[in-house]
């Protein structure tokens, strides 16, 4: 069940002085390989990892707001970009690539195949805010370049906070198709639409360590770390594609 | 003057409890209010989005407002006036929105308009609540229902059922003495209920938020609005937001005491 | 001529139990009774606010027993005057007429003429929480009795007013009463009122009528030693008859003359009572035919302002009530021997 | 019987609204506890997660619950039994958090303790409100004080000042008049007043939100975690959190309804 | 002695002006009024509750006027009894001594001896909610009783009982102020308590005492017109002396032989009144000295059950009232032609 739009989330004023630990805001479509990572960072470095989850562009506000925390991993590069403009971000590293797919319910009922399918009248849309994390951005993008964004604004039923709410609608039936990253899909419980990679818009997802930390080394260590052979073998278990991959080495 | 000064203590103290808290209140609200720069709020009324929400808001919260009354008035009078098997345990459900959280108010609706075979009914006939305005109404009318429910009992309880047992040996029906003579008796209460449904209405988050999504320009309420903006960092837009519905909320709580203060809800 | 027959209603905690009473044409009836006796619950009844359970109201022979309130044409006035606070004066008494869908011109006509009637004329556009308790009473007394009732109900119509108004409305309604001759029920705790307007009393207690008649009967001879009680008698006794056929019984072996009516057979115990105020307490012995005359110790004196209650001992303790110029002129103080006289109509023996 | 047929009428209407709205709000309560798969929610109460959301959500709500107490039981005192010049104003004033949507509150204290020379005070002796569980204790106080407020004043309103002149005559100091009669004798109103303020301090979303975050593991209370669960899409556990608070919310209401459902609030 | 000098106490819509009183050691002193007098909030000035804004109280000349209620050693007891409905009978008795630091063996003899005296001694155990308004008004007088009081406030003691129980505890009032002989003020509006508990009563109108004297005094010889029509004296007229120094008055143009007392000048425009009990009405003229025998028509005559009210027109109108008995005995009716009789001395002139 549910919905719930925009994770909101603010940090953490790090507590626990007994224990070593990070504040790491995170994008919420990135959450199932970032646990193992950090179960595997605490255990090489003994230094313990706390997330804030939620759509990217909302973390890069909280991180506006509270001038606090020490490592930023969002969606897409553009976020660490205008984060590195604004000066939060000091160091970053490229780790794997998110790439659009569209999901329907199993079976495809509404005979999906293309994305220009997903504007034919009858097809409820779910979407991620285009103003709020990285999938919405990413998915407004293709639509706009395939000319398809007005077309489709009838059929968007809910655009929502973050990528995994996504999944949740499509689950409970709420909507027939959501354009999401392909790393997140389940194939057992919904049936997959590639969007060709000529059509589709690929973002390299990176890792930025953020000027306000007060542990820069750690946090470094743990930028390293996810960008390093160990994280990424991680990312590739959890379905995704890594960075540099010679599939997406034109984009 | 030992015990005068004595007594007085007690009035220092704990007036001073109430100035302070009234002081804390006070500042918050300026602080709001005053905290963007001077034309941003005009600024920021002008925009499409909200200029979108205030009218999404007002039609949500008055049609809202509007089913509590339809709902509500009824209930309240069989509430106040009969007595039924189990009415102790029935006064006690229809209260419990009252202390319910709205989220999961909001869980709940979901749930019974997304799950089930009476949900699927509705939107086969074109009613669907989910990730709509309707969801929104609907989320507001559940959450607030009991505002206008336990401050209309309490309206009725407090009319002498001989009102209406001598307009009816004045040439009364049932129905008429209540709509002649018991309707509008409860003026005060009535109104006093529909300010205070109608503020919580517009005020409304957690349940409209998970029933029916904080979409940009499509269920983007006040409230959505300013959670919206805050999260993709628009605090003007955000603060406007917050500044109008301080607005309605002030001069709502200040008409519904005036009507109502007394009642209990 | 109302009829009830029979009338029974369960209401829950509350019972109505097999009330019968005829009430004629014109008459003014007063029902007394403790508080949750029923008073209120028979009146709403006989208005039709509730449907008996078993029983029967007949009118002039109609059976009225399953009409709404709004066709049986019985209006009824409650203690807290119930006039809706909404409405003006004016629109309070017309909403009767209006409800029988009469003009505004005739409904006009017609409150003007009674609001006349009663002195409240000048207050048509007043709202009734500016009015004197007085003056509602009358408002509401006024929109009862435009409907032309076949029957008018007055519940405690008297008793939120202070004691001054009290008399000058009850004056006015006896007034009424004589001009229109409209049924009349009015229900009371005020014992004035039944003397000056009751044509006939009822008496009631939990949800049954005790005892029907002229408010001397209940007052003087009540049926039974609770309505005796009741209506204040303080002078009750078992007593025993020492002889057949005498019109004497003996108190504490005080021997008491009786009324001519009293006939006993020996060995009864009759119970009999004396209101206080047919008993005299006097320095000097009067023989009189007819007189009981018993020696007496005074007991306590309580002066009550006017009046004076004096308990004394005859050989049981007898109270007595008499205005406090008359005893004072006696001259006696507590602890004297003195005489209590009393009729022997003021004897009452019941059951 | 024409008559008792259309009472009736007005009977079954009315009851019948009654009753619809009493089986909707029981259709959704039961829809959201049975939807997990059973033993779903002993699972997901085995979760560290759960737990300490359930932990940090009984610490917030009881710390808060005591401070409405500290603040509100006194004021509500003074509201009840002093006059002083601008009270209406002041009466209104303290009511305002109910009407005021949540997330403006949040707004406030956000800025309040995030932008003020004052919130900066209180973070350099280690006061740090924003974005901690301290944010969450604020924000609950802040939004259901007035709960505890209106009760209490209404239950002081309903004793007599002389029970306390009387206390005083048989020996007592003022205070002592307040401590041994006044206090026991408003056991009832400040047991409903506390049970309602706890019970709508655990379902406290908006303003906690918006001040204190919605950190996994750090500012996760129940509702938070219902909300977080939901936007990372792990239905039973949200449905887990809320299935907790339904339970909070039926029994508390049904405490309060036992002590003072008559109470004003 | 309490001495009251000057006390005055602003509370915004009511003040207290200018109260002076003097209440003797062991005397029973009652206040009447009417509602909103300022009676109760002078009980609770001279409890301690209101600070007064000028003015002294003083007890045996010892200035009390700032001491806090806790130390004036005052008790007090109101009319809706104010038992503390958290604690049983017992504590709410014991509650003053257990302020005192006495000891809890101390406490449970002291209380056990009151209770015992006002016959409550079975219900120590009882929570008030429980008891009757009569065993809840003992117990609110034990516990102001126990305090041993220098002075005794009663504010309305019997007002909310039934009127049986009332008549019990006014005795027993009576009784205990006769045993320990406590400085009592009782406020009431019942004026049966004040002739059968009052040595001295003062009569309090919007915040101001305005006469204080006996019973008698007031209700015979009031000081002004407002105090008549207070204490219910109903006959009341402006007369004219036509003679200087003669004991007469005209009241229109009927003469009135009044009290030696009653000497006036020639011209002077006296006020009068006559109290209602002290008239007879009689079939045939009474001829003796001292006596006004007017003649006059009935009226009206109104049955108030053991008494008669009869309105008869002397030339003015006067109202009678009488033993429904005596004046049944008579045999007159409205319209009647008959005499009314009253003594010189029951005419009292004010103003
Ligand atoms: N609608 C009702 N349902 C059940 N019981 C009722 C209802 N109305 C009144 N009663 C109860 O019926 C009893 C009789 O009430 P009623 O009002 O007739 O007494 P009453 O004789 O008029 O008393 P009073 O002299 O105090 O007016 C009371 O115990 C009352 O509580
Ligand atoms: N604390 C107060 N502050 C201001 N005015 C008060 C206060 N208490 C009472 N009053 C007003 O003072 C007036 C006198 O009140 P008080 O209670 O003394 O009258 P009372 O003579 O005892 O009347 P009653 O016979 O009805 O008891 C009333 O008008 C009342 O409203
Ligand atoms: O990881 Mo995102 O920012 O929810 O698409
Ligand atoms: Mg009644
Ligand atoms: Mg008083």
């Amino acid at each position: 069940t549910s919905n719930a739009a925009d994770t909101d989330v603010q940090t953490p004023a790090v507590t626990g002085a007994s224990e070593k630990s990070l504040v790491v805001y995170c994008g919420a479509g990135l959450r199932e390989p970032m646990e193992k990572i950090a179960d595997a960072f605490k255990e090489k470095e003994g230094i313990l990892i706390k997330y804030t989850y939620g759509g990217s562009a909302q973390l890069l506000s909280q991180i506006e707001l509270l001038q606090e925390g020490d490592v930023y991993m969002p969606g897409a590069r553009a976020y660490i970009e205008s984060a590195a403009k604004k000066g939060f971000i000091d160091d970053s590293r490229d780790v794997v690539y998110h790439v659009l797919a569209i999901a329907t319910k199993k079976g495809n009922p509404k005979d999906i195949r293309t994305l220009k399918d997903l504007t034919k009248e009858g097809v409820k849309v779910g979407i991620g805010e285009p103003e709020g994390n990285a999938v919405g951005k990413a998915s407004k993008s293709v639509l706009t370049k395939n000319g398809l964004w007005e077309d489709i604004q009838d059929n968007i039923a809910v655009r929502s906070g973050t990528v995994n709410e996504l999944l949740v609608y499509l689950n409970m039936d709420q909507v027939d198709a959501v354009i999401i990253w392909e790393d997140l899909l389940d194939t057992e419980k919904m049936d997959v639409v590639d969007i060709p990679v000529e059509e589709g818009f690929v973002k390299v997802v990176p890792v930025g360590k953020l000027t306000f930390s007060e542990q820069p080394d750690d946090a470094m260590k743990f930028v390293e770390f996810v960008a390093s052979d160990d994280g990424k073998a991680l990312y590739r278990e959890c379905g995704f594609e890594t960075y540099p991959s010679d599939k997406y080495e034109n984009l | 003057m030992n015990n005068f000064e004595r007594f007085d203590l007690v009035k220092i103290i704990t007036t001073f409890f109430v100035l302070l808290l009234t002081g804390f209140i006070v500042a918050l609200l300026l602080l709001v209010v005053t905290h963007p720069a001077p034309g941003a709020i005009v600024q920021a009324l002008m925009t499409e989005e909200i200029q979108f929400a205030i009218y999404l808001s007002l039609l949500t919260s008055i049609t809202s407002t509007f089913l509590c009354i339809i709902v509500g008035v009824p209930a309240a009078y069989a509430l106040a006036r009969y007595d039924f098997w189990g009415k102790t345990l029935v006064n006690m459900i229809v209260d419990i929105p009252l202390a319910l959280p709205p989220l999961v108010a909001g869980v709940g609706l979901l749930l019974f308009f997304g799950t089930t075979a009476f949900g699927d009914f509705l939107e086969s006939i074109g009613l669907v609540f989910v990730f709509t305005p309707l969801g929104i109404i609907i989320a507001q009318f559940f959450v607030n229902l009991p505002f206008m429910l336990r401050i209309m009992r309490s309206t009725f309880e407090g009319i002498n059922p001989r009102y209406e047992y001598v307009a009816q040996t004045l040439g009364c029906t049932p129905i008429q003495a209540i709509c002649q003579v018991v309707l509008p008796m409860s003026v005060n209460g009535f109104f006093a209920g529909a300010v205070i449904t109608w503020a919580k209405g517009i005020g409304e988050f957690g349940a409209a938020l998970i029933l029916a999504g904080a979409t940009r320009m499509k269920t983007e309420t006040l409230p959505i609005s300013l959670f919206l903006n805050m999260s993709c960092g628009e605090l003007e837009m955000a603060i406007s937001a917050a500044t109008i519905l301080i607005a309605i909320s002030v001069v709502s709580l200040y008409i519904f005491e005036k009507y109502g203060g007394s009642a209990k809800f | 001529m109302i009829q009830i027959n029979n009338l029974s209603k369960d209401l829950g905690e509350f019972k109505l139990r097999d009330i019968s009473l005829e009430v004629k044409e014109g008459e003014y009836l007063v029902i007394i009774g403790p508080t949750g006796a029923g008073k209120t619950i028979l009146l709403e009844t006989l208005a039709g606010i509730y449907p008996p359970d078993k029983g029967s109201i007949t009118f002039d022979g109609n059976d009225i027993t399953a009409l709404p309130p709004r066709e049986r044409n019985i209006s009824m006035v409650y203690q807290d005057f119930m006039l809706f606070p909404h409405m003006n004066v004016e629109k309070n008494i017309g909403f009767g007429l209006k409800n029988k869908k009469a003009s505004p011109d005739e409904i006009k006509k017609r409150v003007d003429e009674i609001t006349k009637i009663f002195g409240i004329n000048h207050l048509l556009h007043r709202y009734p929480c500016t009015l004197s308790g007085g003056e509602k009473q009358r408002a509401a007394i006024c929109r009862a009795v435009l409907m032309d009732p076949v029957m008018l109900l007055l519940d405690e119509p008297l008793s939120a007013l202070d004691s001054q108004t009290r008399d000058k409305l009850r004056i006015e309604l006896k007034k009424f009463h004589g001009m229109f001759k409209t049924t009349i029920i009015h229900i009371t705790h005020n014992y004035e009122e039944v003397f000056s307007l009751a044509d006939r009393v009822a008496l009631m207690n939990a949800g049954e009528i005790l005892q029907v008649g002229s408010p001397d009967d209940l007052f003087e001879r009540p049926a039974s030693e609770f309505i005796a009680r009741f209506v204040g008698i303080e002078n009750i006794y078992g007593g025993t008859c020492v002889e057949d056929g005498t019109f004497s019984v003996q108190v504490s072996g005080v021997t008491i003359e009786c009324d001519s009516s009293c006939i006993h057979k020996k060995d009864a115990n009759p119970k009999l009572c004396i209101r206080s105020e047919n008993i005299t307490i006097s320095k000097e012995p009067v023989a009189e035919k007819g007189l009981n005359t018993l020696p007496c110790e005074i007991l306590d004196i309580t002066d009550k302002g006017s009046f004076v209650k004096i308990t004394a001992d005859v050989g049981f303790i007898l109270n007595s009530v008499m205005m406090k110029r008359s005893f004072l002129s006696e001259g006696l103080k507590s602890g004297d021997r003195a005489y209590a006289c009393f009729e022997s109509g003021s004897v009452h023996i019941f059951g």
